[in-house]
């Protein structure tokens, strides 16, 4: 699964950035096409949601989804699968 | 049977199965019998906790696709003129039953007047058209009551029974009938946009519960109901619909009586002066004096007054100081005069036939 | 059923300004409701005017956006015609405790079958940020020019006090928290209020030095004390900081209550 | 002479404000006559707001804008609403950073929300910036009018930051002006 942002939704509140606890959402720098910053993903594969919601089978955190005023974050199917390098910080 | 009971009867007879009301001087009775028959028959009595309470859940209730009504009296029916506005522009039908009383204000709870025509029709903000009936006995307490049900469900418009003090408690025989005529609501085609104009300008209804989806809202709205606050078309196609279809409807909805349609001096009247001048004519027996009674006051029938060709002028006994009257003078190029009777009392008929005379 | 597809895609982006805690409160609330396995036809939203009524507009349900003041009477009309359809209340501080104060208690009175979530922003947010009965004491408006000098409602108290049967309180911070609180709500029959502190950036915020929407959810967590602690410190005798609130559920309770379904 | 100003852009950039400043520079400072008036939706911020001035050396009877002959453009979406239909008559100032389309009239690319955000790091005075070019541009107002009304209708403490964001506009429109002859 991804991790997308939707520009045609996002205000550009920041507030993902606030509440991600692996710090993939980063303040973005330019403006798009409506006169939006929309925040940049860091990595986003290391979302756990991504890595391991289909495992699971329900949503594990979920929160920048839950907090994000603006209904502009949600999951989509990435097809065909491909297996994510995921990097382990300490 | 009593006015007010005949009325809740009537209503009960249409097929209403929802009351949401608060207690007022002289329309209270409507209320209690109310209170006693609906829980019987699987109904809804809500005693809420004011009037703006009150038609606020009458037009949730409508909304679940039941029949619904309210009634009150003058300081309650100021109470809700905002959401009789609301009910307007999100063609929510309803019945709202107004017992008249003597005001401004507080005034005289135990008299009757008809103080109230003007606010029926005028009183919510913004452009707007509605219907109104006025009975003028307890039989057409009953009659008009449940005929506001089908008025207001076929036109999709808050419907007003406009009554008095003196109608309202007023006890008469009355025939009751085995059954009322019911024409109900007709729901929207799925598929349909939910305020799109259909026929008659009057869209099908989407009754919550039935996988519609519909957005109610009193703002300026598509015909999706999505709010459309700022676009000067949208407000002007909207609001020429909410008014044209009862407006244009005027014959249709039209219900009036003549009596000598060649006479030359014509009372127009609605409500309980109606008696007076009903008893004034037979006392005078003369052809050359007629009559206009009015069951339907809003919309107004002008083409009515163009029915008495001999008419050199219409006499308008009302309980206030002069509402109606303005309405027929905007009709005719014939001399309107008003019979104001302010106080509580019905005008008598001597004074009725001594105004006649003056004209003949 | 994700929670977001009971969002009408065609809507969006709403009205709310950047930043504004409302859209997290729909979160929640969508979120609750679909983990309840409720259908959208049989659910119905009603609201009254504000910021914060707009929010059924966008769910698509059906749905009543009605006059200022009065959702719950509205809401109470839909309940008792048809016991049932499940009606969720959106309102907002003016709208709830304001002019619609009346119908808030009787509606707790009545304890009629409702789930009524409050997004208390703590001024008029539509209108352009006036003070509201839930303005905090010292705080700036635009008609508190010189800091407001009225207390404010203790909402969830107050419903506590009248009668209603689930009350709790968290903020558009407490994602988590406050979506099981609304689950909650819509679980007990009768009247629940789940009233949501939300940050207004725009009309409040930028009036108290809390400009950002990011530094209103920080001061949200920060001044937002556990009710459990709240009341261990009352029964300790600590003062409590004036410019904290205490979250969590005031009451689970079966008072006898209006519109259940059969 | 008349003139007729259309500003827009979104809720929030203070395109309302910027239009009262242009209307109390030419009708108290530099004594003409101004009208002001405002189109806004429900949102107060987002959303197309558009507001306009009206000035005029003699008294202004129907107050609203007509046929502009000045415009303002501060968004895309405010372009798309109310500067795309300018003739070609017009002139119009656009944002060069928030607006991405171009007018079939005569216009100036002011970097005005860039500027406000690198030079004087306060986005919030981008309107001011605006005003300062569209005057330099052309001169509806006099310089001193507007400096005075942007003195009068700032906040207090913000005067400096508004008057440098003003002086910054003069220098992007005379550039722009330059750059046309050029």
């Amino acid at each position: 699964m991804k991790l997308i942002i939707d520009e045609t939704r996002c205000k550009g509140c920041n507030l993902c950035t606030l509440v991600c606890p692996y710090r993939i959402f980063q303040e973005g720098t330019a403006p798009n096409r409506r006169g939006i910053v929309v925040p940049t993903l860091d990595r986003p594969e290391r979302c756990t949601n991504c890595r391991l919601q289909k495992l699971y089978g329900r949503v594990l955190c979920g929160v920048c989804q839950m907090i994000c005023p603006d209904q502009a974050i949600r999951w989509v199917e990435e097809g065909p699968f491909e297996p994510q390098k995921v990097v382990i910080e300490d | 049977m009593q006015g007010n009971t005949a009325c809740a009867e009537g209503a009960l007879a249409a097929g209403c199965r929802f009351y949401g009301g608060y207690p007022i001087t002289p329309s209270t009775e409507i209320a209690e019998h109310m209170a006693r028959k609906m829980p019987k028959i699987g109904g809804v009595f809500a005693q809420m906790e004011d009037e703006l309470a009150s038609i606020a859940s009458v037009i949730g209730a409508s909304w679940t696709g039941a029949r619904a009504m309210t009634a009150t009296s003058g300081p309650g029916f100021s109470l809700m003129m905002e959401n009789i506005g609301y009910a307007v522009m999100t063609e929510t039908p309803c019945v709202i039953v107004d017992v008249q009383r003597g005001g401004p204000s507080t005034g005289q709870p135990t008299r009757a007047a008809q103080g109230d025509m003007m606010q029926c029709r005028f009183g919510s903000h913004g452009d707007m058209s509605i219907i109104a009936v006025s009975p003028a006995s307890v039989q057409e307490m009953y009659e008009l009551t449940a005929k506001a049900f089908n008025l207001a469900d076929r036109y999709r418009v808050p419907t007003f029974v406009m009554a008095d003090e003196i109608i309202g408690h007023m006890r008469e025989r009355i025939a009751v009938p085995d059954s009322v005529e019911v024409v109900p609501r007709r729901p929207l085609e799925k598929g349909t946009l939910p305020f799109a104009p259909g026929e008659d300008n009057v869209p099908g209804f989407p009754a919550f519960g039935h996988g519609y989806g519909v957005h109610v809202t009193g703002l300026t709205h598509d015909d999706r109901g999505y709010p459309s606050s700022t676009d000067p078309r949208v407000h002007e196609r909207l609001v020429r619909r909410l008014v044209g279809k009862v407006e244009g409807a005027n014959r249709e909805i039209a219900d009036y009586e003549v009596t000598n349609p060649d006479a030359e001096v014509v009372f127009i009247s609605y409500g309980a002066p109606s008696r007076s001048v009903a008893q004034a004519i037979r006392d005078l027996d003369d052809e050359r004096v007629g009559h206009l009674r009015l069951k339907v006051v809003w919309p107004f029938p002008d083409f009515a007054l163009a029915a008495f060709k001999n008419a050199r002028v219409f006499l308008v006994p009302e309980l206030n100081l002069g509402q109606m009257v303005r309405e027929a003078a905007r009709h005719t190029a014939v001399p309107v005069v008003p019979i104001s009777e302010i106080g509580g009392e019905l005008h008598t008929p001597r004074r009725l036939i001594t105004m006649a005379e003056g004209y003949l | 059923m994700n929670f977001q597809d009971w969002l009408r895609a065609d809507r969006l982006p709403h009205i709310y300004c950047t930043g504004c805690g409302n859209g997290t409160v729909i979160n929640c609330t969508l979120n609750a409701v679909n983990q309840m396995g409720w259908t959208p036809e049989e659910t119905v939203f009603v609201s009254g005017i504000g910021c914060s009524s707009r929010a059924p507009g966008y769910i698509i349900t059906d749905s009543l956006h009605t006059t200022h003041g009065r959702a719950i009477p509205f809401a109470t009309g839909v309940k008792l015609a048809r016991p049932d359809l499940h009606v969720v209340v959106f309102t907002g501080d003016g709208d709830l405790a304001a002019i619609g104060g009346n119908h808030f208690i009787h509606g707790c009175r009545r304890n009629i079958d409702l789930t009524v979530i409050c997004m208390n922003n703590y001024i008029y947010g539509m209108t352009g940020g006036q003070g509201s009965p839930c303005t905090p004491l010292g705080a700036y408006s635009t008609t508190t020019p010189y800091g407001c000098d009225e207390a404010p409602f203790d909402l969830a108290s107050l419903a506590v006090a009248a009668g209603a049967n689930y009350v709790s309180r968290w903020t558009s911070y407490h994602v988590q928290e406050l979506t099981r609180a609304v689950k909650a709500g819509l679980e007990t029959p009768g009247f629940s209020l789940i009233e949501a502190v939300v940050q207004c950036p725009t009309g409040y915020g930028r009036r108290n030095k809390l400009r950002e929407a990011q530094d209103m959810i920080a001061w949200m967590r920060d001044h937002a004390v556990l009710l459990k602690k709240w009341r261990r410190m009352d029964e300790e005798g600590v003062p409590h900081d004036p410019a904290t609130f205490p979250v969590g559920e005031f009451v689970r309770r079966n008072l006898p209550a209006m519109g259940v379904p059969k | 002479m008349k003139h007729e100003i259309r500003f827009s852009g979104f809720g929030g950039q203070g395109i309302i404000l910027a239009a009262v400043i242009l209307g109390r520079a030419a009708a108290i400072h530099d004594g003409k006559y101004a009208v002001q008036t405002q189109v806004y939706g429900p949102e107060a911020r987002g959303g197309a707001s558009m507001s306009a001035v009206i000035i005029d050396d003699d008294p202004i009877l129907y107050p609203e804008v007509t046929a502009p002959d000045i415009y303002v453009i501060m968004s895309q979406e405010g372009f798309l609403k109310y500067g795309r239909t300018a003739p070609e008559s017009a002139v119009m100032l656009v944002d060069s950073e928030l607006v991405q389309d171009r007018p079939a009239c005569r216009y100036h690319e002011i970097p005005s929300t860039y500027e406000a955000k690198s030079t004087l790091k306060k986005v919030i005075v981008a309107n001011i910036v605006m005003l300062g070019a569209l005057v330099a541009t052309t001169g509806v107002v006099s310089e001193a009018a507007i400096e005075k009304a942007v003195l009068d209708s700032v906040p207090k403490g913000t005067e400096d930051l508004n008057l440098r964001a003003l002086k910054l506009g003069f220098d992007l429109g005379r550039r722009s002006m330059k750059d046309e002859t050029a």
